[in-house]
């Protein structure tokens, strides 16, 4: 794998930060939330900024545009200096003046980083109009041009089109053009391919990449997705609890790390590499699905409209003991195939069988004691909880439902609390008093609970950190191995899918493209989209875990293994 | 995907809106002191027997309008009735109304939102006749109500009542919808709860919050609109004294015996202010996502 | 866009019908006797009976009914009881003070509380947020007449900066209209105010919060800007759905102001119409009041894609 | 500066706040004050009491037959309709005739006509079958329904419907454009009215109209009202409260004035149909606990504005007297009234007492009566309701239980109080007698008598021995005499003093 890896040792100075301290506002004793922040980033360099979530990536980011939220956070000491002019000091018109110009960024969600009642043609245009006396033809022409240098397509119409109109991918351009359009020195981007799906992020990437060649634009990135960081980075640092643990170049950090930390934080990167298969089980099917239709709307009282075709005959089985995975950009239909297994949306064609009996067609009653075969665990673990509810009262609504006592509930749930690595204590307390990883937990103690056949998992890791995501899927894997449920495992991450599927099942737009071993699949991809999806993926050379390349392609290791 | 603030949606921002404070907002002086005043202007109320001074019915047509003095502390009315020991009384059965009003209309509301919430088929047709409701001006649905029944203390709550249920319907409502989709609730049903389980102990615990913010506020205008009715003669008799009906009767002396407005209003006013903030500050205890953004 | 406005107006129709239909039960289920009022002081058993007959109050209810839907469908409002003339007459003639004050009232309170309720969330936490959200609650505090009492007192009769009371249509002069319109708009406005002010308040505050409005500022935009063209847009929705259900509180405001000013309007006719029991006045007054406010919400549904151009229909 | 907003310069349009609303347009049929008053404005009377209760000749004068069995009547010279056509005698037979059904009065006359009819266009003659001493009285009574003078077409309208043409003869015109029901009417000056030549008394003599324009208006705010008036928006103020009267006597451009001398009698009336005051005890010991001068003194405040009176015809009244009526002016009797429940075996039987709580001159006579009564030991439900309320269910004859009363109170005018003919509540016809519904053939043979007696002095002695009848029998219980006070811009002159308030004569100077 090929780093970036450039020296800007001479090159100028751009963003210099000295000693930064962080702090919540009017609480001076709390803990500080950035802790004696160093970081330098020199004129033509991609600085990446890594760590776990809730490091302070965000909040370094906000304090060099002075951006903080003055009644939540404040600068308490230190020094941010932007070419000799001092950050901390400044007041809001000399700030005003600066940013755009001299400072520019990138937020992560494009959707809500665009005002959604302006056109956005008019928002990059605004730029201009704030920061410089052109005519307004001029204006739209400077506008119009910086669009086309980020490679919007039919740019006339997008110049007045609404951010709602537009794809992600496209909105994140908006943004980029919005950036760079005064020619910053420095460019600040926030998780910008974060929301995007990986060939939309590849785009971006090198889109960045190409802006930064043209301008000698400093960018300082931040990312949690170390894949990304190897495809980018020149120089790298690494946060944890808000300060900067490891600082390097990004080969020395992928290679050489230094700090356990860092350490940690990549070996918890999962491989592109297939898990080894498992073997073929003799026993019979856990679940069938065939012929699976599902089309949303249609109908209207005026318009007779189509109808979203969300999924369309797809057919699969899962033994017991052993995953399927459904991989596939976003919208492709992964969670309504979920959703219709579980029932809970009713399939408009096809058949589902689980523990031997056919439920797409059974109503809600008849549905309901055969419940407890199939249980499901969602993307997002703050929701997925009650938040009025302890965990113990969670964990035995299933069986209780079931007509297990309640006594034997609660005992069952204590066993559950140390199943998934949890103190006993835990089931008194509510789901806001845990970590994401902790709730996730408990949410797959809850489906677990039941005791079921079939274990869907729609997004149960997309949600968390890479070192807490780790923990997640070994927790999946033991308990796999302890009960022999079949689990359907739905994620967009192809490292995921490699890292628990044996089987593999690729969407797109409803229909499934591909589907075979996890090893075939995805060392061999047969399909374009599948083909694609692999290639787009960033960093798919490099072995973190083991801080190497991988010097082969991943399907070798995964046929081997 | 996207977030389109459709006019259900805002409905439900309308009404929960209404009272929101700024996030992590801890309970501040403010709510203190409403909280004082509160309970003072209740407790005053509520004891008003065991310590005014005169019976508020009793008259005295030779000592009418008099001004504030040692025998009476605010003076006296048209019929030479003990302005003190009225408004003082008054406030029983203002409070009485108030709380009456809300309670009543929370709990009818609650009710049928559950089920034009949950069940689809009852959706429309209870639905339309809320709208109905509500497009009836409250205050003539009200008068309407009084005068064409009697004006006694429980036609003035029912008629206050019977406009304010379909707003409460229209929250819980919304509250269910937006809370059916949770993940949660879907959990619960992956784990074969019955329907009626689902929406008692999942569902419903959601409305409690929104629904004390929007009892406070009709609380609060129920003792508005209870002294609205007494000004356009359609009130509680004046034998029952409220501040409503002080104040309507006293209204025509508003530039010769400002008192007899200003008293009654003074603790209405001061009532009206307190529930209203303690609403808000309800509103920011129970909202689970302030414990979110805490925790 | 034509097809949504269609939809909503038909939709409207069963609420209108249940409108009806509740509102004609609410009079006839309840006591209540036209008659004996026309009738007046000297009025014999026989009289009432002969006057009840020529009303048609002796009819099966649902002959009533069906009588009146039928005139209603036709366009034709009916006859007051009481005053013998036509009810469609009188509505023409109180319909217009009470829109013209109401419409002033709107004006002056949106333009009054927008302003207010965004300094209050920009400066949130500050005491002109605290001076903002006092006034508004105070405003929801203190009851319509003490207001325009205390508004008469200061300004018509301490000042004499205007009348005390009294209406005259724009038609005979803005000044003379102006002049005694300003203060029921005034007493209006302050339950308007205080209700818009909070919504935009707390619907700014929560669009303050998002992350195109840092962005915004990211580009250098000038506060000023932010507000009021970012934010505000952005915040319009829950703001425009207030002032169309505010409409209710309006008109019961109406009501009182109409008393205390002298206004000839449609509230007080209303009132004066239960408290006679004048049927056909008090069906057809109901019926529009809740027709204008289901179309002053329709007007703000089919405005919201204005403001917000996700929403289209 | 103060913007100049006043009705004051335009003198010749008077802007006068009258006590209510006009409504009804039908002077007929319908005893609202604000009707007749409108009666008055547009339409003449045959004959008017002047103000020592004389009948004397308005459109027409008149000639009694030795036997008092024959009026005949001639129309004076140059009456007009307001349409231009003339009036004749067939009008008024018309317009009688519709009057006789509605008004009580007018029912004992037309139940002793043998003929009305016109045998030419001026003149009237009206038989009868046996004397009727007080005809002319009757039908020059200023109050509740006077004999109003229509065209013969609008006449012909059954006494039960509403009269949809507004013509009259009278000095003003109806402005049917201009009119707004319940807020706004105007007049017009009627240009082809010829005043009579007399100087104006009460509701005789020459109605001479000196201003192009009056317009009534309705303040559903009292307060509104004084403070219109005090700032000149308006020229006159039928009725200022008592207690408000400091607002305006400190204003040196207004006058507060009392109307006439007369006045009103506030009454009680208990219902002989239902327990407790089927009891005549009872009604006694009801009347014993109610004391005038206290009920009086919260009306009015005041004491120039009320006196305390027990004569049921009006204590300034030619049949006035207040005999037997110790018991309701001389305080309250507490212990009396104890005493007579006791003996009358009163069982706790609560009073249902109508109360008002909408028009400012009835809303304080049920609270007081209320408190009263209860000192007295009698248990009240006092039941508030609007006043229209009040007029449905007097009129329900159903027991307390199904939607009926014991009691409620009312304002007459004393003119319509004034002889036993026109005082409703001295009949004693059951059924047929006014809400309550007494059943006393004692009083109805004194006034027979009445009507029968052929000289003042003799009506004078029968209706001292029905005021004692009334007091003994309660069946009302006058609750005393008081006084409205007007006011006016002084700008407006010459009002004339009468019960009704009347727009001729008045003038308006510039300010
Ligand atoms: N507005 C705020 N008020 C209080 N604390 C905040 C605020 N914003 C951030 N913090 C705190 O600052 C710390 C760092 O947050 P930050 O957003 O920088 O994390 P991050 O590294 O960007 O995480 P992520 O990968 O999730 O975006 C967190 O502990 C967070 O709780
Ligand atoms: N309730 C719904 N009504 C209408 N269309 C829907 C609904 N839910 C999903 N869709 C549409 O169905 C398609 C498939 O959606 P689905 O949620 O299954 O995608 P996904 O593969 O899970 O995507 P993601 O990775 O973003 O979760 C999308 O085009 C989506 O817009
Ligand atoms: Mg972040
Ligand atoms: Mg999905
Ligand atoms: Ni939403």
């Amino acid at each position: 794998m090929e780093f970036k890896s450039r020296d800007f040792s001479a090159a100028k100075r751009i963003l210099k930060i000295r000693k930064l301290n962080v702090g919540l506002t009017g609480r001076p004793k709390a803990a500080p939330v950035l802790d004696g922040i160093d970081l330098d980033i020199r004129a033509g360099e991609t600085h990446c900024l890594v760590g776990e979530s809730g490091s302070g990536k965000s909040v370094t980011s906000l304090a060099a545009m002075g951006l903080l939220p003055p009644d939540a956070l404040e600068i308490q000491s230190g020094l941010i200096d932007l070419e000799g002019f001092d950050i901390t000091a400044a007041r809001p018109a000399q700030m005003r003046e600066l940013r755009a110009r001299r400072i520019a960024m990138i937020f992560q969600e494009p959707m809500t980083a665009l005002n959604p009642v302006l056109r956005v043609g008019e928002q990059i245009e605004e730029v201009l109009n704030m920061h410089t006396d052109l005519s307004t033809a001029d204006a739209k022409a400077r506008t119009i041009d910086m669009m086309e240098q980020v490679h919007l397509p039919d740019v006339q119409r997008i110049y007045s089109a609404f951010p709602h109109q537009l794809s992600g991918g496209q909105r994140q351009r908006i943004m980029i053009a919005m950036a760079l359009i005064l020619d910053p020195d420095l460019l600040i981007a926030d998780e910008p391919t974060t929301a995007l799906d990986v060939t939309t992020q590849l785009q971006i990437l090198k889109l960045i990449a190409e802006m930064q060649e043209r301008h000698g634009t400093a960018v300082l990135f931040i990312t949690h997705d170390m894949g990304v960081v190897a495809e980018i980075a020149d120089t790298v640092s690494v946060m944890q609890k808000g300060r900067i643990v490891e600082s390097a170049p990004i080969r020395d950090l992928l290679t050489h790390p230094k700090e356990d930390y860092t350490k940690k934080l990549l070996k918890a990167v999962p491989n592109l590499a297939p898990r080894p298969s498992r073997g073929v089980s003799a026993k019979s099917d856990v679940i069938t699905v065939a012929g699976l239709d599902m089309t949303y709307g249609g109908g209207g009282f005026f318009r007779k409209s189509e109808g979203v075709k969300a999924a369309r005959d797809v057919n699969f089985t899962i033994a017991p003991g052993r995953t399927l995975g459904i991989v596939g950009e976003s919208g492709s239909g992964k969670s309504t195939v979920a959703r219709c297994i579980m029932r809970l949306i009713d399939p408009t064609a096809g058949k589902v069988t689980v523990a031997g009996t056919e439920i797409a067609q059974l109503s809600r009653r008849q549905l309901q004691p055969h419940r407890k075969h199939f249980q499901i665990v969602f993307q997002d673990p703050y929701r997925s909880l009650n938040p009025r509810w302890t965990v113990a009262r969670s964990l035995c609504e299933g069986p209780i439902n079931f007509g297990t006592p309640r006594d034997a509930a609660m005992d069952h749930a204590a066993e559950l609390m140390e199943l998934v690595d949890l103190p006993r204590d835990a089931l008194d307390r509510y789901p806001h008093q845990f970590s994401g990883g902790q709730r996730q937990r408990i949410a797959i103690a809850r489906a677990v609970a039941m005791k079921p056949d079939l274990l869907v998992a729609d997004e149960a890791v997309s949600a968390l950190d890479v070192s807490v995501q780790a923990q997640v899927l070994d927790l999946l894997d033991d308990i796999q191995e302890k009960f022999g449920v079949a689990m359907l495992f739905i994620t967009h991450d192809l490292r995921v899918a490699a890292q628990i599927c044996d089987e593999v099942l690729v969407m797109q737009k409803g229909l499934v493209v591909e589907h075979g071993p996890a090893g075939g699949v995805l060392s061999n991809p047969t399909h374009e989209y599948t083909r694609n999806l692999i290639e787009a993926a960033p960093g798919r050379r490099w072995d973190f875990a083991n801080f190497r390349a991988l010097d082969s392609a991943p399907a070798n290791q995964g046929a081997t293994a | 995907m996207t977030e389109i603030p459709t006019s259900r949606h805002s409905a439900f921002q309308v009404l929960t809106g209404l009272f929101s404070l700024p996030a992590g907002a801890r309970i501040g002086i403010g709510p203190m002191i409403a909280a004082v005043i509160l309970v003072v202007i209740v407790l005053a109320a509520v004891l008003a027997p065991l310590y005014v001074p005169y019976d508020p019915l009793s008259m005295d047509a030779m000592a009418r309008l008099k001004p504030p003095s040692e025998a009476h502390l605010l003076g006296t009315d048209p019929y030479g009735r003990d302005t003190f020991s009225r408004v003082m009384t008054g406030g029983r059965v203002s409070l009485l109304i108030g709380i009456g009003a809300a309670v009543v209309s929370v709990a009818v509301g609650l009710m049928i939102g559950l089920v034009a919430g949950f069940f689809r088929v009852a959706d429309g047709v209870i639905m339309r006749i809320m709208d109905s409701l509500m497009a009836i001006p409250a205050i003539l649905l009200a008068i309407a109500l009084v005068a064409l029944n009697e004006p006694s203390l429980s036609s003035v709550i029912i008629a206050i009542t019977v406009p304010e249920v379909p707003r409460v319907v229209r929250l819980v409502r919304s509250v269910v919808l937006s809370a059916r989709e949770e993940p949660y609730v879907e959990a619960a049903i992956a784990l074969g709860s019955s329907m009626p389980k689902i929406l008692i102990q999942h569902l419903m615990p959601n409305t409690f919050a929104p629904l004390i913010v929007q009892g406070t506020y009709i609380c609060a205008s129920a003792i508005l609109i209870e002294a609205i009715l007494s000004f356009l003669g359609a009130g509680v008799s004046t034998e029952i004294p409220t501040w409503g009906n002080i104040m309507a009767e006293g209204r025509v002396y508003f530039q010769i015996k400002p008192g007899l407005i200003f008293w009654p209003g003074l603790l209405l006013s001061l009532c009206i202010l307190s529930i209203n903030l303690l609403g808000d500050t309800a509103r920011d205890l129970l909202d689970p996502r302030m414990k979110k953004r805490e925790g | 866009m034509f097809l949504y406005i269609l939809k909503r107006v038909l939709a409207t129709i069963p609420v209108m019908v249940i409108v009806a239909i509740f509102v004609f039960l609410l009079l006839r289920l309840t006591p209540g006797d036209p008659a004996a009022i026309l009738a007046g002081d000297a009025a014999t058993p026989a009289q009432l009976e002969r006057i009840r007959d020529r009303l048609g109050l002796n009819d099966p209810l649902l002959t009533q009914f069906f009588t009146w839907m039928g005139q209603l469908l036709r366009g034709d409002l009916g006859v007051s009881l009481l005053s013998n003339t036509s009810v469609a007459g009188m509505l023409a003639d109180r319909l217009g003070p009470t829109i013209n004050i109401a419409l002033m009232t709107i004006v002056i309170s949106v333009a009054m509380a927008v302003p207010m309720g965004v300094i209050a969330a920009w400066r949130h936490r500050t005491w002109v947020d605290f001076l903002v959200m006092s006034f508004s609650v105070l405003g929801f505090s203190v009851p319509v007449f003490v207001i325009g009492y205390i508004l008469i007192q200061i300004f018509a009769i301490d000042l004499r900066w205007v009348p005390v009371q009294g209406y005259k249509s724009p038609a005979e002069g803005f000044g003379a209209f102006f002049s005694r319109a300003i203060l029921p708009s005034l007493t209006l406005a302050t339950i308007y105010i205080a209700l818009i002010a909070r919504m935009t308040r707390a619907s700014m505050l929560e669009v303050l919060g998002e992350d195109y409005i840092r962005t915004a500022r990211a580009k250098g935009v000038r506060e000023n800007v932010v507000l009021f063209r970012h934010a505000l847009r952005n915040a319009a929705v829950p703001i425009l759905t207030i002032i169309g259900t505010g409409f209710a509180l309006l008109i019961s405001g109406v009501v009182v102001t109409e008393s205390v000013f002298n206004i000839p309007g449609i509230g007080r006719l209303t009132v004066d119409a239960i408290l006679a029991r004048d049927y056909p006045v008090i069906q057809a007054m109901i019926l529009l009041t809740a027709g204008i406010y289901v179309f002053v919400n329709l007007l703000v549904d089919v405005s919201y894609s204005f403001f917000d151009p996700r929403i289209r229909y | 500066a103060p913007v100049a907003l006043s009705a004051q310069e335009d003198t010749s349009t008077i802007t006068a706040v009258m006590h209510s609303g006009l409504r009804v347009l039908d002077p007929v049929i319908t005893t609202a004050h604000i009707t007749r008053d409108h009666g008055y404005m547009i339409y003449d009377v045959l004959t008017a009491v002047d103000a020592d209760f004389a009948p004397q000749p308005q459109m027409a004068s008149w000639e009694i037959s030795e036997d008092g069995l024959t009026y005949t009547f001639t129309l004076r010279d140059g009456l007009m309709f307001h349409d231009g056509a003339p009036v004749t005698g067939a009008d008024v037979v018309a317009s009688l005739s519709r009057w006789g059904k509605r008004d009580s009065g007018g029912q004992l006359i037309f139940d002793v006509t043998a003929s009305l009819e016109s045998p030419d266009e001026k003149t009237i003659v009206w038989t009868l079958t046996e004397p009727f001493a007080p005809l002319l009285d009757v039908i020059s009574k200023q109050s509740a329904v006077p004999p109003f003078i229509m065209p013969a077409r609008v006449a012909a309208t059954s006494s039960d419907e509403t009269i949809t043409e507004y013509v009259g003869s009278g000095p003003f015109v109806f402005n049917e454009a201009e009119y707004e029901p319940g807020v706004n009417v105007t007049y017009d000056k009627f240009d082809g009215y010829v005043p009579r030549d007399e100087p104006a008394s009460w509701m005789a003599g020459g109605k001479v109209v000196t201003v192009d324009k009056v317009v009534w208006t309705t303040m559903p705010d009292a307060l509104t009202a004084i403070n219109a008036l005090s700032a000149g928006e308006i020229d006159y103020l039928e009725q200022v409260q008592i207690d408000l009267l400091p607002i305006l006597q400190s204003n040196p451009d207004v006058t507060v004035e009392k109307r006439d001398e007369l006045g009103y009698v506030t009454i009680g009336r208990p219902n002989f149909l239902h327990p407790p005051f089927d009891n005549k005890l009872i009604r006694q010991a009801a009347m014993a606990a109610l004391d005038q001068e206290s009920m009086l003194a919260t009306m009015q405040g005041d004491p120039a504005y009320y006196n305390v009176c027990g004569a049921i015809f009006g204590c300034s009244t030619p049949l006035g007297d207040e005999s037997g009526s110790e018991l309701v002016t001389g305080g309250a009797n507490i212990e009396k009234a104890k005493a007579l429940l006791e003996e009358a075996g009163y069982d706790g039987t609560p009073i249902v007492l109508m109360a008002p709580t909408d028009v400012t001159s009835l809303i304080n006579q049920p609270v007081v009566a209320a408190q009263a009564l209860r000192e007295a030991g009698f248990e009240v439900d006092m039941q508030s309701m609007d006043w229209q309320s009040v007029v449905q269910r007097r009129a329900q004859q159903s027991p307390v239980s199904e939607g009926g009363w014991n009691m409620f109170f009312t304002n007459w005018m004393v003119p319509e109080v004034s002889d036993p003919l026109i005082n409703v509540m001295v009949n004693g016809r059951g059924d047929d007698a006014w809400f309550g519904w007494p059943t006393d053939p004692e009083i109805e043979e004194l006034r027979a008598d009445f009507v029968a007696a052929k000289d003042a002095a003799t009506q004078k002695e029968v209706a001292v021995k029905i005021q004692e009848h009334v007091m003994d029998n309660v069946n009302y219980i006058m609750m005393g005499e008081y006084l409205i006070p007007q006011a006016r811009r002084n700008t407006l002159q010459n009002m004339i003093p009468s019960p009704v308030p009347v727009f001729w004569n008045v003038t308006k100077a510039a300010e």
